[in-house]
């Protein structure tokens, strides 16, 4: 199990493992908006938690399909289903090193970026709070997507149009709260809501995860 | 070479044990390739099957790895006993050979890293980039990779395409010892591996008649 | 004696060897005395305050931001053509001192713009072209990350700088097109102008090439580093062999 | 030529080739936005030509790898590259096909989302206009990050991060026209330069590409 | 087989053509593998490269192939008259057998794909997506798209992979009669293939000595 993390810590690591590139999508996505819709602060202090969250959500996205197809084409898929280590596990673990490659540090430079995006200031803990409880959602049900189409070649852009609907709860409520953060309403509700959907998506969604990676191998 | 050296712990291995497989149908791409196909393993013992191109020989190992359903007929061997070898060998390009080798020992709780790198000869590549490696280099990495699974039933798919004839030697010396040690291995190949000891079986006779389709789908259909 | 002969690595470890220790001390100087005199001996300006005196970090740093760029279209350009190895490398160790300046320029700019104009960011087109070319320092130092070979690395990074400068280019004018803004024109471009008084202008002139200096020693320093590196990586493989 | 054309139309239309997804992405984007960013109808209006170019540019995006990277993967790029045509036309005829799986129904599309995001009636003119003039250069602009990356095992997010600077000139006059289309300006200026952008584009970067792709093969 | 069948219309074939080598030196990663390498084929000759795992022979080849920069020395021969099978085959798993031939054939500009499809026996394939090909029956359809190109020099690296002695038997006539065409071959390869007439060239002498490393850059920096 650590010896599965470590590897793929250390694969994302390494050239070509593309760790900080969500980040940067991320900033692009911030960038992008704003030059497409236009300067004025007050649309985008209004629109940027909708943004935020949506660009956070669109850097994670991209790097799904490193979670299992690479080890898909190379058969350490198979060899890892018939390892002596419940695929279960396998999955939660891949999901949990996409986290740390790419979630947590997307959380940590949010407030950079909504600082482009003239967020207003209230807002900004609420940031980072929905970002931290929200993202661990993405990763596994990123993980979910991608175990469904492990076997297609390429499979980036199919994998986001699965993944996207399921991503739509984390979206709303995350969005909601940052967007009430920010006009200093209460923000308890969409709070809650969002964690319950993490600590489901993350009891649950392994094992279906692991189901589909097996569907796939055979 | 001195088996103990690379013979991962003794994990998991026992004599006696057996891979029993009964009239067994395997089908691909909702074609039974082949069928009929039936033989039992005595621990020590290994079986190398021969069949010309498109015969079903992957076809047939991918079943006994559990990779496939069965159409028919049974397999019986102990759980968690196998390991399966095929032209994908699981490595990392970005790793080191000794990196690619560590992890599968630690997944598979055997610390049998060195002895694997020495019984393929690998000990001077050992911190070389699996990227930086030759076809046949990239081969050995991946035999040597059986070693350290301590798995007791070994399925190999073609596993001395694109070796050297030393290279072939190493390989039915790894074979013999682990055998030796009450090792079972299937092996699906072309050539003369000159592993005198093993018994044959030839798939042409078991090649399944097109007329009768086997699994559940065509028959519910047909 | 041609200038090429400084593109040999033998030749370019020894001439860089002997300059560094000049630049550092001109470097030293120059900073030394531009930012103390711009700190500390300059008067508050009557409507800025002391903010005024971020200029002498904010100006010099955008401005090398810019050429650093430029310095790497040139090597670029001289690796493509020409195939030194030096010139290539020299690109690959200017882009992290550029993107440095870039970062330093932006948060300088930041912590100006707030009591300026109220905002740490607007989008303001000299703003954005900047933020741009900050995206462009990312990708370039992402693909020489992604790559291994590093002939190819610094094949593929050069026609990337090449394509990416004309891009460049057509964003700034797209962003002015597309947003005027606030932020200072050619205030203090080089023929001096009446608004600023020559109380701030020389310490910042002064700061200018103290920065220039400092882009060249950093340059120079990191250039020697991934030679060695090269080198070394030649050394090991080739011992991988035997 | 026209063997490559339609091989890799075909190839686009069978399974697992993607063909479509683009839209279903450029779909997907429309719908995520107002849901993270609320539903007033004003504001939405006011970024639509925004959004809806951004989406464009990112249904694009998500598509862009396949451009080589399958080709190099199953080493048909060596073939090709070793083939009596020129790399240069390789290049230009897979930038053409991928803008007729992705840009054309993508411009096609457009109106529809439009009304999705209420964009003001007299914009969708525009808005179709300046698509068909953009995505070319999109498709070409991507050809040639592709070409860059194509060495780069699932080089999916290292391409965005080359691509979208790249994108910035196109996506800035596209929308514009449409902004000013939709508040009934005049739209001459940005639509010229648009045009050239994509002209030059068209023109030039096929051969920057082939240069990339020849690095990459030896 | 006759060869006019497979023949692809004699397309850029010429008696006397030759392929001069002289002094070539290869390099891998900034690594000189091989020096001194030198051999030159009058057309309708073959050459057999051998050696043991990691010698070089890939290297050689991809450098032969202009698929990497030559470290040193000279290679001569008439432009756009070869092609290169790896085993990476360009082919497309979605395709049928006949689509991915016939886009190579167009592609050369050539119309030889029934001639190929028989030459290796796939004509009773030719409707499968390659993607349900065995591994022998993909390197079948891999070997016959070097019919469609129409190329005299055919570089191979290690063809016979994963053939049964029957698919070898044909690969050997399939070259013959290219030869017999005044075409010109260069085989990698571990196996015997029992084409007599072919020379051999063994690379072990040529292994280079560690010691000086070739390409331009080490040379400065060293
Ligand atoms: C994040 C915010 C900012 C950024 C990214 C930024 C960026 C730049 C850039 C790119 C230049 C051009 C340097 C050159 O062309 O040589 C520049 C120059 C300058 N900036 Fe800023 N700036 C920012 C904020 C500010 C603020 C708030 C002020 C003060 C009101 C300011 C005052 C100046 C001045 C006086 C110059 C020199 C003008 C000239 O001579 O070209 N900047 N800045
Ligand atoms: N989807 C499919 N539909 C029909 N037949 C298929 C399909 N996929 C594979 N086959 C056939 O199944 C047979 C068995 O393939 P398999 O790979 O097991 O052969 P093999 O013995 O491994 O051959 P080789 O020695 O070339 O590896 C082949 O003849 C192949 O053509
Ligand atoms: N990046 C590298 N650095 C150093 N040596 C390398 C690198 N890449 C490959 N090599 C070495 O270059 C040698 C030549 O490799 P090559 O693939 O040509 O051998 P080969 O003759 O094809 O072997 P095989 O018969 O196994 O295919 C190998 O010994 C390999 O280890
Ligand atoms: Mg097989
Ligand atoms: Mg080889």
């Amino acid at each position: 199990m650590t010896a599965l993390l470590i590897r793929d810590l250390r694969l994302a690591m390494r050239a070509g493992g593309g760790f900080g590139l969500g980040l940067a999508f991320f900033l692009l996505v911030a960038v992008l908006v704003p030059l497409g819709v236009g300067p004025e602060a007050a649309t985008l202090g209004r629109i940027a938690p909708g943004i935020l969250w949506v660009g956070a959500l669109l850097a994670c996205l991209l790097s799904l399909d490193r979670i299992f197809a690479l080890d898909y084409e190379d058969g350490s898929l198979e060899l890892l289903a018939a390892a002596p280590i419940p695929l279960e596990g396998v999955v939660a673990v891949k999901a949990l090193a996409h986290w740390l490659v790419t979630g947590l540090p997307l959380t940590l430079v949010a407030p950079g970026l909504a600082l482009l995006l003239n967020l207003p200031a209230q807002g900004y803990g609420w940031l980072v709070l929905s970002l931290a409880l929200g993202t661990p959602a993405l990763s596994v049900i990123g993980a979910f997507g991608a175990a469904l189409v492990v076997g297609v070649k390429r499979g980036g852009l199919l994998l986001s149009l699965l993944v996207l609907p399921l991503y739509v709860p984390t979206l709303i409520f995350g969005a909601e709260v940052v967007k009430r953060g920010a006009a200093g309403l209460e923000v308890g509700a969409p709070l809650a809501l969002l964690a319950a959907i993490t600590m489901g998506a993350v009891a649950l969604l392994p094992f279906a995860a692991a189901a589909a990676v097996r569907v796939n191998l055979r | 070479m001195p088996a103990p050296l690379f013979a991962p712990a003794y994990f998991g291995y026992g004599w006696g044990m057996e891979m029993v497989v009964q009239d067994l149908a395997v089908a691909r791409g909702g074609v039974t390739v082949l069928e009929g196909v039936g033989f039992a393993l005595a621990s020590g013992r290994a079986l190398i099957v021969r069949g010309p191109n498109g015969v079903g020989k992957t076809t047939l190992l991918r079943t006994l790895a559990g990779l496939q359903p069965v159409a028919a007929g049974r397999i019986s061997l102990p759980p968690d006993s196998l390991t399966y070898a095929a032209h994908a060998d699981g490595l990392k390009a970005v790793l080191t050979v000794r990196e690619n080798l560590t992890f599968w020992a630690e997944i598979h709780g055997t610390g049998a890293v060195e002895g694997a790198l020495r019984a393929m000869n690998m000990a001077q590549l050992a911190d070389r980039r699996a990227a930086d490696l030759s076809a046949g280099q990239k081969r050995r990495l991946g035999l040597a990779r059986l070693l350290v699974t301590g798995r007791t039933v070994w399925l190999m798919d073609e596993p001395t395409v694109s070796l050297d004839v030393a290279s072939v030697g190493m390989f039915v010396a790894m074979v013999r010892a682990h055998l030796a040690q009450g090792g079972v291995a299937v092996i699906a190949t072309h050539i003369d591996l000159g592993l005198e000891e093993a018994e044959v079986l030839d798939l042409t006779p078991f090649k399944a008649r097109p007329s009768l389709a086997r699994d559940g789908f065509d028959e519910a259909f047909a | 004696m041609s200038i090429w002969e400084y593109a040999n690595p033998k030749k370019f470890m020894q001439a860089s060897a002997w300059a560094l220790p000049w630049m550092i001390g001109l470097t030293v100087l120059c900073l030394g005395v531009g930012l103390v005199w711009g700190f500390f001996f300059t008067p508050d300006d009557y409507k800025q305050g002391s903010t005024v005196k971020i200029i002498y970090l904010h100006v010099p740093a955008a401005m090398m931001a810019i050429n650093a760029w430029g310095m790497m279209l040139v090597t670029s350009l001289i690796w493509i053509v020409r195939r030194h190895h030096v010139s290539a490398l020299a690109a690959k160790a200017a882009a992290p001192v550029g993107l440095t300046f870039t970062l330093i320029a932006l948060v300088t700019g930041a912590l100006w713009g707030q009591p300026m104009w109220g905002t740490w960011w607007a989008w303001d087109p000299r703003l954005t072209s900047f933020l741009i070319l900050a995206l462009f320092y990312f990708g370039y130092l992402a693909l020489w990350a992604a790559i291994e070979d590093p002939d190819t690395a610094a094949d593929l990074t050069s026609i990337l700088c090449l394509v990416g400068s004309v891009f460049a280019l057509l964003s700034r004018y797209a962003v002015n097109f597309w947003n005027q803004g606030l932020h200072q024109g050619a205030s203090l471009s080089l023929d001096k102008k009446e608004n600023v008084s020559d109380v701030f202008w020389v310490p910042l002139v002064i700061c200018m090439v103290g920065f220039v200096m400092l882009f060249v020693t950093l340059v120079l320093m990191r250039t020697r580093t991934e030679i060695r590196a090269r080198r070394l990586a030649a050394l090991l493989a080739r011992e991988r062999v035997a």
